[in-house]
């Protein structure tokens, strides 16, 4: 239960702090950044449950007005911008990752990369995609193109994902909550 | 003073959070045995890290045998190994041998295995090579870190309370092997039993020098000071 | 930790945060209802004078918190200039100016603590799905605390790193970075139940 | 045997990793003050673990005044208190106030931000009570989670290395105070002085009960066995 607790505090700070890693901005205003990354780790390592989770608190506390969104972002205005979509979609991204990893049948490395595709890369885009199409007022194939620079960076991040649960599930075996 | 051997501070201070720790200090250190003596938060892990260059100086500059410790890191490694006060904050690896053998790879060590199997066989503790370094007693960790800096065997060994977490045994033999070496040696201690033999003692107080000599006159004034500090029922000025 | 709460004390400091925020919410429904461009620009005019009731440095600050939606509002320009639609596009910009900047008004005259308060009393109906009140704001203080402490680890190592090497550790501390927070959350675990657990 | 006041140990083992770490113990700990001592990875920090139940018995079972510790958590609130040995493993909380309230509110204190202000400022440390934990020095830190345990007042409390980090005016001051205190205290330390006036005295080495008797004799034992052993050049056994 304090385990838990303790690791759903800890990869909420984990996505603050990878907000800290400079974001690149495109010109569709969505910026390329490392959080992401955190949103995967979140469902990969804590699993589904506790993996969205950790992602609600993380909105929670930056919609509360702390500035802790890649580029010092934060307050109620969020929900009102374009990238809306995306963030409705982190806890939801956090939770099929982590729900991947648990359930595959396969080696930690694989099943936490293929969870982090689907959940952090395939549908988080889908979230975002639609987010920017209501918001913009665009159909969604416009919208599609917007997120269309986001594919390779968000493939080496579940690439990354993926190893770095492996790394986690050879040396720390019972802080992998997701394969408990 | 460009390639003055021994470490010169000019005029360097520390401000952390806008908050001077360290006011601005000019030493020259070239004793082979030197101890730094003061209470907790006085600020002798700012120095040591003011002098690893792991701190920059706020104000004025610091210099290992003519280096600037903050820029020439590679030349500095074979000048200066640091034992950190908490092997938390200096054990990288998740298993023993890798952790010893992590500083000889980077010195370009020919063969950095054999080296550390030599070592931990000397150590009686062979059985150490694979353990996980997260499962050691804390003792145990900070003998690790001991053991990872010496076999660097750089010429200045800064120790941040070397001898804190250790048990006589350990600590009896671990002071006559350090005797035994000819690197200059820094100890940063709150105990002062831990510099008696030392070439020259400092005494920090608050992030000033309160006294600098021998080490008979410092620690036996350091000692006064603390056994009346220690008679008063709580701290009357603010430290910390 | 530094926040979004605007250090220069406006009327609007002094308002109980949910006020505010219910006022925000219906501002923003009204906002999504309106489709004529003028309306919506008489709308944002309107949002743009209350904050500038408080004053000049807080209106500038207010001004910077809407750059990340500068983009957006070039390609929409861009592209209902090309679509021959200026009309719909001034709409969908003006509402998305004056809806966030409604909203950042708020964060910026609520400070966080009350914000946090506020946010779980009205969250509080979520405790018969098992939400505890008191494990919610244990959860929120350790996120605040394991922040500044990760980044703490992270120049410890990268300090451990680099008094042992030439070379600049790079992406290669993330590994022993993770393991040392998740050695930080176990411990923490610990003297959390040493000290009487959750709940 | 239930409700039997003190802590009892019933032929509990500890086995992590596979390694026997603590070999079955049968214990009845009811004196005032009891120190336990050994070498660095003798089991002293996972026996603490296992009678504050943060460890569960491998084997056998342990009680405290009759309570599962590993259950009764909130029970145990009242009756176990524990200093752990590296503060970093203690502190939850981002400021100094916030670190010593928390366990007032868990005990149900009317006042809590009262009690910690009445204690800073007895400490003459007011200025403490916003400093952000993780700026306080190692010897601070540690001092904070003292403080913080001595706060919740419970019955027994458990300190591991009371006094590792600490300077010499606190650690007079802070012995004072625990001579002074009405609770049962169990101090694990590697360094017997700090247990010369306990009750009883318990010396594990690895992993057994080497000595169990009053202060002065196992006290003698241990440091002539610790003084043979530092003559030797490595432990020839295998230490840990
Ligand atoms: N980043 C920081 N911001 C503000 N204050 C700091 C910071 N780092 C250290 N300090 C303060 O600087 C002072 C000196 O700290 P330092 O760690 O050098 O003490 P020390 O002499 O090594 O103490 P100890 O014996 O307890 O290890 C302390 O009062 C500490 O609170
Ligand atoms: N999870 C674990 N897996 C395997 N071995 C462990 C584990 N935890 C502790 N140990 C081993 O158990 C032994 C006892 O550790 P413990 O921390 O109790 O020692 P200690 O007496 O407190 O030592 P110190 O004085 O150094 O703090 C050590 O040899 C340690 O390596
Ligand atoms: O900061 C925000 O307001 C949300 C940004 C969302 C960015 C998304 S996450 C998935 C995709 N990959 C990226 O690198 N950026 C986008
Ligand atoms: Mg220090
Ligand atoms: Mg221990």
């Amino acid at each position: 239960m304090e385990k838990n607790l303790t690791h759903i505090a800890l990869f909420a700070a984990l996505i603050a702090v990878l907000g800290l890693v400079p974001k690149i901005d495109l010109a569709s205003g969505v910026p390329i950044t490392a959080q992401s990354l955190g949103i995967m780790l979140c469902g990969t390592v804590l699993g589904a449950r506790n993996g969205a989770a950790a992602v609600l608190l993380f909105l929670f506390l930056t919609l509360c007005g702390l500035p802790l969104l890649a580029g010092g972002r934060g307050g109620f205005g969020l929900l009102a911008s374009p990238t809306i979509g995306y963030l409705i979609g982190f806890p939801v991204a956090a939770f099929v990752a982590g729900a991947i990893t648990t359930h595959l049948r396969a080696n930690i490395g694989l099943a936490s990369t293929i969870g982090a595709f689907l959940g952090g890369l395939v549908l988080l885009n889908g979230f975002g995609v639609v987010g920017m199409s209501v918001m913009l007022d665009k159909t969604l194939p416009e919208a599609a193109l917007l997120a269309a620079p986001y594919m390779i960076g968000d493939t080496i991040k579940a690439v990354l994902a993926g190893l770095i649960t492996q790394t986690i599930a050879a040396a720390r075996p019972a802080a992998l909550l997701s394969r408990r | 003073m460009r390639d003055a051997p021994g470490i010169n501070l000019i005029n360097a201070s520390v401000t952390l959070s806008g908050k001077t720790i360290l006011h601005p200090l000019s030493l020259t250190l070239t004793e082979a045995r030197i101890g730094i003596i003061g209470r907790n938060g006085s600020g002798k892990t700012t120095l040591l890290r003011l002098i690893a260059g792991l701190t920059p100086p706020s104000t004025g500059s610091v210099q290992i045998n003519g280096l600037n410790p903050a820029q020439d890191r590679k030349a500095l490694l074979a000048q200066l190994g640091i034992l950190f006060q908490n092997p938390d904050h200096q054990i990288l690896f998740p298993t023993v041998e890798e952790e010893l053998a992590f500083g000889l790879i980077q010195q370009g060590h020919p063969n950095p295995a054999a080296a550390v199997q030599t070592l931990l066989a000397a150590e009686c503790r062979s059985h150490w090579a694979k353990a996980p370094t997260h499962t050691l007693s804390q003792g145990q960790r900070h003998y690790l870190c001991l053991l990872a800096v010496l076999l660097m065997n750089p010429g200045t060994i800064l120790l941040d309370e070397p001898f804190a977490g250790l048990d006589l045994p350990t600590k009896a033999r671990l002071t006559r092997r350090l005797a035994a070496l000819p690197q200059r040696l820094i100890t940063i201690t709150h105990a002062p039993a831990a510099v008696a033999l030392a070439d020259r003692v400092l005494w920090l107080d608050a992030g000033h020098i309160r006294a600098d000599g021998p080490a008979a006159a410092t620690i036996k004034a350091f000692t006064a000071e603390m056994a009346r500090l220690g008679e008063q029922d709580a701290d009357t000025h603010l430290a910390g | 930790m530094l926040t979004l709460t605007s250090p220069v004390e406006t009327w609007a400091h002094r308002l109980p945060a949910g006020a505010k925020l219910g006022a925000l919410t219906a501002t923003t429904v009204l906002l999504f209802a309106l489709k004529s461009p003028l309306a919506l620009a008489a709308a944002a005019t309107l949002v743009a004078a209350i904050i500038a009731t408080g004053g000049h440095s807080f209106a500038r600050a207010s001004l910077a918190m809407l750059r990340p939606l500068l983009p957006f509002i070039v390609i929409v320009a861009l592209w209902h200039l090309i679509t021959r639609a200026p009309g719909e596009g001034a709409a969908i910009v003006l509402r998305m100016l004056a809806a966030v900047a409604a909203a950042n008004f708020v964060t910026m005259t609520t400070r966080l603590a009350d914000m946090i308060a506020t946010l779980q009393r009205a969250a509080r109906p979520l405790a018969r799905l098992g939400l505890n009140p008191r494990t919610f704001a244990l959860a929120i203080a350790l996120t605040i605390r394991f922040i500044p402490v990760m980044l703490k680890r992270m120049t410890t190592l990268r300090h451990a790193w680099r008094a042992r090497s030439p070379r600049r550790p790079g992406w290669r501390i993330l590994m022993p970075a993770t393991l040392a927070a998740l050695d930080d959350a176990e411990n923490t675990a610990e003297a959390l139940r040493a000290r009487g657990g959750t709940g």
